[in-house]
């Protein structure tokens, strides 16, 4: 069996990379992937964890999180649809009218 | 062992199923070829040119409301899991059946909604009537 | 149990309901919202009466009506009715007196065709309402609050004409006169909360109990300044007593009264007689069980009244308006009350308050009346004779005079001699500031017998002096029938309390006030406050032969007054006689140069100093506040660039954020181990 | 009160059920008809849901459902929600802040289309909130608060061809979606550590230790982070000056005021219910002393916002900063929270939640008075609210009473919930929390007077033009003004309920 720990190592890496992919990125879409990426770094774990404490909830959670970030993804595409619209481009660093 | 026997032939079936319905229908159908039909099918849109074209919106809205509805189903594989269980072990059927209506029944609310805003409707595109205009004076 | 006592908040709320009817709706009423403010006042009145028959028949009420901030530790902040024998006393006093005021009022202003009456009918609701609250008050902070109402309301109302140039100055003169006696007051308020963490004049944790049980050694209180319990509490007092002098218009911050009379006289004849100097004295005998317990502070408003009711008294001699004679009496009255009070005669100081209040707002009413048979003419020397063209206000005010003067069987008499009384025989026990205050009381009554009668001769007898004297305004109902009402009270009044009588003849049980206002609370009745005086009583051919004499040489030297007023001032032409009396005629025209060493106080020494701590407040003050507040901006200004608008810069920064959290209280909680 | 105890259980969620039934009637009636929008129609079905919702949880409340007295708290779902006091409590304050939302955006959507989307948008979210706040497992936690920050989103972005509208909303989102994601990942930590989302369970587990100090407290760091970002503090709070300027007015008012206090609801629970301080800071050879955190935050928060707000040119985005200085007066609630602290923890626990709820009128009340101010056209900055007061006096009196009260001046019931916020501080031994909570308190009159004296003082630059007198602002604005004086005098029983409730999670 694989212990723990490297499933807590495998999410961590997950969710770095998904920070790393946020920090870098302009692109609205590549953002939303990038989030996707955390969220299921989240998901490794609860998995994982459900297996190791021998119930379900983990699992069971883990699809609400699918669902949700389904849905978040959802009214994200809307709101990067009126993003392009308004602001010709899905470049995130473009919608800076408001500040300080 | 066994198990890998199952997924195995799981595998086989799920190639061998598609490669048959090809072959099936190509042997029933007539053949008779024109430009239209050897095109590849794109959707409805033009598939020649460059593959950075607008998409029409409403592929968009189709999609979105696919993503959801199709995240959604996800929601209801726990419920079928514990379903018989549940019902063997003395639940009564109401118990059972009734968050799974009443979830469901939300749905029905906004895929309703959804349907009457004209979400699902198939609006042309002036680009697309127009290439239909210019197919029939053709 | 719903008594006649739980209506009791409805007393002081019917005219602050007359206030925002006339404030909002007047101008849209007949009358200017006077309807409403007599319909409040005479509400209230009825209600008063019924309170006080009830508190007769030995009820009480003392209950916190609302707590507006809870304690941190003990001290809540509250309002609450302390319904007793003394306010329910002044409830009824105040209440006939802004009834009948509200009425004449019709005739004063509505008749004589004035502007701005819903202003003036607001005014007059909200001042009753004030002083109301403040009889009713239940502790010390609440009536601190009400006080400073009635302060504001007498601003008000003073500066009704407000576009003539007399009366704005003298509203401003009265508010801030007793605004800086108000300091002292409001010092001692906190003063009384940091010592007994309670303000309630009654009930359980009273603070003169609570100051009584001190003295006696069984309770500890925070005194401060290093100073002993008796000590302290003088202190306390004394800085009370500067709200007090303030307000009562005592000696030295009385200049504001006679100024005051630039409002309208109904407006005068309600401050005079019943709210807001009555207010002053009304709050030494609210409290009287503190005062009671320091002999220090009892003495000092003993010989402040002695002296006030002298000093006034001479000064009126010499006036020539019939307002100001009246101004100066009012000074010179409140002078005795508090001379009573100084002197542990509480009954007799209630007694004289109660009586005043009657004959003074007569007085007041029928000067009205005069006033507006005078066209507003005020100048007593070009009046005259008006005796038999106005009869009703002629006898009215002869009542009241005689009462002011002290002849017997008027009202005044018996308040006065008995206030004299009780400084006489507590002087005559060993106390020789009181007798030198019961010499200038007593020296007062001639000048008071003196002033009064002059002005009435000058007034109504003689020939008159004027067209306008020959030929007067006549006046209505509306004014005579409140003078009629109040000349039947000034001439009665003094019967509920005849002590000389029942000295004298050994009749007894006619000393109504006494018993009455030794029912209710055993801390505020006048049983407990005798035996806590720190007087012993002397006496003169024992105690009947005491009363018989004081009664006669006070009663000697008014008829004196009198007797001088009638063959200078009754003959058919009268003369000034004021160059008889030299060098003092003008100091007294002056009024002893008051308001100049005042105004000289508040240029030559007052100023000087405000101008050090200007140029502190401005220099190092505001300079403070104004460098914290350009740092403050700066920093904001700073602090906001980190919002840069573009939302990967957040990310970055709310990430940065986290990972600082997590390494400070990783390593703060050893997470990392 | 019988009749509530002979209802079923589940009856207890009533007030969630009846705001999701009237998300649902909206959609309906938006369905039957959805090419013509009855504005009225949808609004006053909005209002009437969130005050029936309201109305029922006040009749629980006075009723005392799921308190001591009548058996303690009612736990629903396998431990997953649970109806107390609190959670009623914050229920009072979404449903009032929706209500007035709902009304006030009569006018403000008037000339809008997608009415029946934005009302059922609202609604939803009001149905998350109070679901956040009888939540009682991380899983719970999470999807009620998705459900309220989905709808969020799009409302903020709601005026489609607005660009500040777009902007705030993306951003909102972004850091919205970051949030959550991290969020998540602190949830799966916990899971990791204990097994259990359940938060009684989690914390049973705790108190027998465990060795993954480190990971446990990596959790609760992230899942504070996602309460942070749905209370705009800091460092969670970027997205929030942005969001509430650029938001149409009444969404900021929902956002700044309904939404910040479910972040609270939900973090009060989560953090003394799973996460008892005295397991917690004493585990497996390591401490996680997230009182230590919430009250450097607080400092922060307070002493940014505060700052930031003073500087500002633009009322709105001037309201927003102050919405972040209030988040932080708010935290004082956690951070004065102590091991042995007893009646003191839910006394300070309950005055921050006294403080949300008076600050849901003023806040809201201010809010929609800059949407009846953008009604009027007249412009976003001080300058441009130069002698309002004379044309609106009304209003004007109602937005001076939300700014007095704001800065926590008398006599108005900011003064009151804010003085018993850093009073119970102090009786906490929090002493320099709540000196730094005066000194902020003392430089907000700056920027809040301002408003005033612009509205009162000013003279116009340019003449006034008030076109219409909208109603339901108008009654919204009145409201919410009366409310913030009402809880003056009314404020005894507010705190004293919300610290008994307050008092029963320790």
């Amino acid at each position: 069996m694989v212990p723990p720990q490297y499933y807590l190592l495998l999410s961590a890496a997950v969710f770095c990379i998904g920070i790393f992919g946020l920090l870098t990125r302009r692109n609205a879409l590549l953002f939303l992937m990038s989030v996707e990426l955390m969220l299921n770094a989240a998901n490794i774990n609860l998995v994982a964890f459900s297996y190791y404490w021998g119930n379900v909830t983990g699992q069971t959670f883990t699809l609400f999180t699918l669902a949700l970030a389904a849905a978040e993804v959802a009214v994200g595409l809307g709101i990067i649809l009126v993003l392009y619209r308004n602001f010709d481009g899905v470049d995130v660093t473009n919608a800076t009218t408001m500040r300080w | 062992m066994s198990d890998w026997i199952a997924i195995g032939a799981m595998g086989l079936v799920g190639v061998g199923l598609p490669l048959a319905m090809m072959a099936v229908s190509a042997l029933l159908r007539p053949s008779v070829p024109e430009q239209g039909k050897s095109a590849t099918y794109e959707s409805g849109e033009v598939p020649t040119g460059t593959a950075r074209v607008q998409f029409n919106i409403q592929y968009y809205m189709v999609a979105l409301l696919f993503l959801v509805f199709d995240i959604e189903t996800v929601l209801i594989f726990p419920w079928t899991v514990i379903y018989r269980s549940a019902l063997e072990q003395g639940a009564s059927l109401a118990t059972v059946l009734t968050p799974m209506l009443v979830f469901i029944g939300v749905l029905v609310v906004g895929l309703v909604w959804a349907w009457r805003n004209g979400a699902v409707k198939w609006v042309k595109s002036p680009q697309a009537s127009r290439r239909k205009t210019e197919r029939k004076d053709a | 149990m719903a008594g006649i006592l739980d209506f009791a908040p409805a007393i002081v709320l019917l005219p602050f309901l007359s206030f925002l009817i006339a404030l909002g709706a007047g101008r849209y009423m007949p009358k200017g919202g006077a309807l409403a403010g007599i319909g409040a006042t005479a509400g209230s009145f009825v209600l008063s009466i019924a309170t006080f028959f009830a508190v007769s028949g030995g009820q009480t009420y003392n209950q916190t009506i609302y707590t507006w901030a809870e304690g941190l530790d003990a001290i809540n902040l509250t309002f609450g009715l302390l319904i007793d024998p003394l306010s329910s006393m002044m409830l009824v006093i105040v209440t006939l007196v802004a009834l009948l005021v509200h009425v004449f009022s019709l005739g004063y202003m509505n008749d004589e065709g004035e502007t701005g009456l819903p202003r003036y009918y607001a005014g007059l609701g909200l001042f009753t309402a004030s002083m109301l609250g403040f009889v009713v008050a239940d502790n010390l902070l609440m009536a601190f609050m009400f006080f400073e109402l009635v302060g504001l309301c007498s601003y008000l109302l003073i500066g009704f004409h407000f576009r003539q140039d007399g009366p704005p100055s003298a509203a401003k003169k009265a508010f801030l006169v007793t605004r800086f006696g108000d300091y002292f007051f409001l010092i001692g308020v906190v003063a009384v909360f940091a010592t007994f963490g309670s303000a309630a004049f009654a009930g359980p944790d009273a603070f003169p109990v609570l100051a009584e049980e001190a003295l006696n050694g069984e309770h500890s209180v925070n005194t401060f300044l290093g100073m002993g319990e008796q000590a302290w509490f003088t202190v306390v007092g004394l800085l009370v007593l500067g709200g007090v002098v303030g307000k009562s218009a005592q000696f030295p911050l009385h200049t504001w009264l006679p100024d005051a009379m630039e409002g309208p006289t109904p407006v005068s004849a309600l401050i005079h007689a019943a709210t807001m100097v009555a207010a002053g004295v009304y709050l030494v005998a609210r409290m009287y069980g503190f005062y009671v317990l320091t002999p220090t502070t009892l003495a000092i408003i003993a010989l402040i009244g002695g002296f006030t009711a002298l000093f006034a008294a001479t000064m009126g001699v010499v006036k020539k308006e019939i307002k100001q004679v009246l101004a100066y009496s009012t000074i010179s009255q409140y002078g005795y009350m508090m001379l009573g009070l100084g002197a542990g005669g509480y009954v007799a100081a209630t007694f004289h308050l109660m009586t005043h209040a009657f004959f003074k707002a007569l007085l007041f009413l029928g000067a009205g009346s005069v006033i507006i048979a005078m066209h507003h003419n005020e100048n007593m020397w070009d009046m005259g004779g008006l005796k038999d063209k106005m009869p009703v206000t002629y006898y009215a005010f002869l009542s009241g005079s005689l009462a002011l003067a002290g002849i017997v069987p008027f009202a005044g008499f018996w308040s006065k001699d008995e206030v004299l009384y009780e400084t006489l025989i507590h002087g005559l026990g060993g106390s020789p500031i009181l007798l030198a205050a019961y010499a200038m009381g007593l020296l007062a009554v001639f000048f008071t017998g003196f002033y009064t009668f002059r002005m009435v001769f000058l007034t109504f007898h003689g020939e008159p002096r004027s067209g306008t004297a020959r030929d007067p305004h006549g006046v209505r109902w509306n004014v005579k029938g409140p003078l009629a009402v109040l000349g039947v009270l000034a001439a009665t009044t003094g019967l509920v309390n005849m002590v000389p009588v029942e000295k004298l003849f050994g009749i007894e049980g006619i000393d109504f006030l006494h018993q009455f206002l030794d029912g209710s609370f055993s801390s505020l009745n006048a049983h407990h406050y005798a035996e806590l005086i720190p007087y012993s009583s002397g006496y003169i051919g024992g105690e009947a032969g005491t009363v018989a004499i004081g009664a006669a040489v006070s009663l000697g030297f008014a008829l004196g007054g009198a007797a001088l007023a009638h063959v200078l001032y009754n003959v058919p032409e009268p003369v000034e006689h004021t160059d008889k009396l030299g060098s003092i005629k003008t100091v007294l025209y002056n009024n002893y140069y008051q308001d100049e060493y005042q105004v000289w106080i508040a240029t030559g020494v007052v100023q000087p100093i405000s101008r050090v701590l200007d140029k502190f407040d401005q220099g190092i003050v505001d300079g403070v506040v104004n460098g914290i507040s350009s740092v403050s901006l700066f920093a904001g200004g700073r602090v906001k660039r980190i919002q840069t608008g573009v939302v990967s810069n957040y990310a970055a920064l709310l990430t940065l954020g986290l990972t600082a959290l997590l390494l400070g209280l990783g390593l703060l909680g050893g997470w990392f181990a | 009160m019988t009749p509530l105890q002979t209802l079923p259980e589940w009856a207890a969620t009533a007030p969630a059920i009846v705001l999701a039934l009237t998300g649902l009637a909206l959609l309906l009636i938006d369905t039957i008809d959805p090419d013509s929008t009855n504005n009225g129609l949808l609004a006053g079905t909005a209002t009437l849901g969130a005050l029936a919702a309201g109305g029922i949880a006040a009749w629980f409340l006075i009723g005392g459902t799921g308190m001591e007295s009548t058996g303690g708290a009612i736990s629903l779902y396998g431990d997953a929600l649970v109806v107390d006091g609190m959670s009623l409590f914050f229920t009072l304050i979404f449903t009032s802040v929706t209500a007035m939302v709902t009304v006030a955006s009569y006018d403000y959507l008037a000339d809008e289309e997608y009415q029946g989307e934005f009302y059922s948008l609202v609604i939803f979210a009001a149905t998350g909130m109070t679901l956040m706040g009888m939540s009682n497992s991380l899983a719970t936690v999470f999807v009620s608060l998705e459900l309220a920050s989905l709808p969020s989103y799009a409302l903020v972005a709601f005026l489609k061809k607005d660009r500040g509208s777009i902007e705030a909303g993306l951003k909102y989102f972004l850091i919205g979606a970051l949030s959550s994601a991290v969020f998540a990942f602190g949830i799966s930590l916990v899971f990791a550590v204990t097994g259990s989302l359940v938060l009684p369970e989690v914390a049973a587990t705790l108190a027998e230790g465990t060795e993954l100090v480190g990971v446990l407290g990596l959790g609760v760091l992230m899942i504070a982070g996602g309460f942070a970002f749905k209370t705009a503090s800091v460092p969670f709070h970027f997205w929030a000056p942005e969001a509430y300027e650029g938001a149409p007015a009444p969404v900021s008012a929902f956002l700044s005021s309904a939404s910040k206090a479910a972040g609270f609801a939900v973090a009060f629970r989560v953090f003394t219910v799973a996460f008892p301080l005295e397991t917690v800071t004493a585990i497996g050879g390591g401490s996680v002393d997230w009182s230590l955190l919430f009250a450097l935050l607080a400092v922060v928060t307070m002493t940014l916002g505060n700052f930031a707000a003073a500087t500002q040119e633009n009322v709105k985005r001037m309201l927003a900063y102050s919405s972040i200085g209030h988040a932080g007066y708010a935290l004082i609630g956690l951070a004065a929270i102590t091991v042995d602290g007893g009646a003191a923890n839910g006394d300070v626990l309950g005055a921050s939640m006294a403080h949300l709820l008076v600050y849901g009128f003023m806040n809201t009340g201010a809010f929609l008075f800059i949407a009846m101010v953008e009604k009027w056209g007249l412009g976003r900055t001080f300058e441009d609210y130069n002698g309002i007061a004379s044309k609106a006096p009304i209003a004007a009196t109602a937005m001076t009473v939300f700014m007095f009260s704001l800065a926590g001046l008398p006599p108005f019931g900011g003064f009151v919930s804010k003085y018993a916020l850093f009073y119970s501080a102090i009786e906490s031994g929090f002493w320099w929390l709540a000196a730094v909570g005066a000194v902020n308190s003392a430089l907000s009159l700056f920027y809040y007077s301002r408003v005033v004296k612009a509205m009162w003082i000013e003279e116009p630059s340019k003449p006034l033009e008030i076109g219409s007198q909208p109603v339901g602002l108008y009654v919204a604005v009145i409201f919410a003004a009366v409310g913030t004086v009402l809880l003056l005098p009314g404020f005894q029983p507010v705190i004293e309920t919300a610290q008994t409730v307050a008092a029963a999670l320790f």
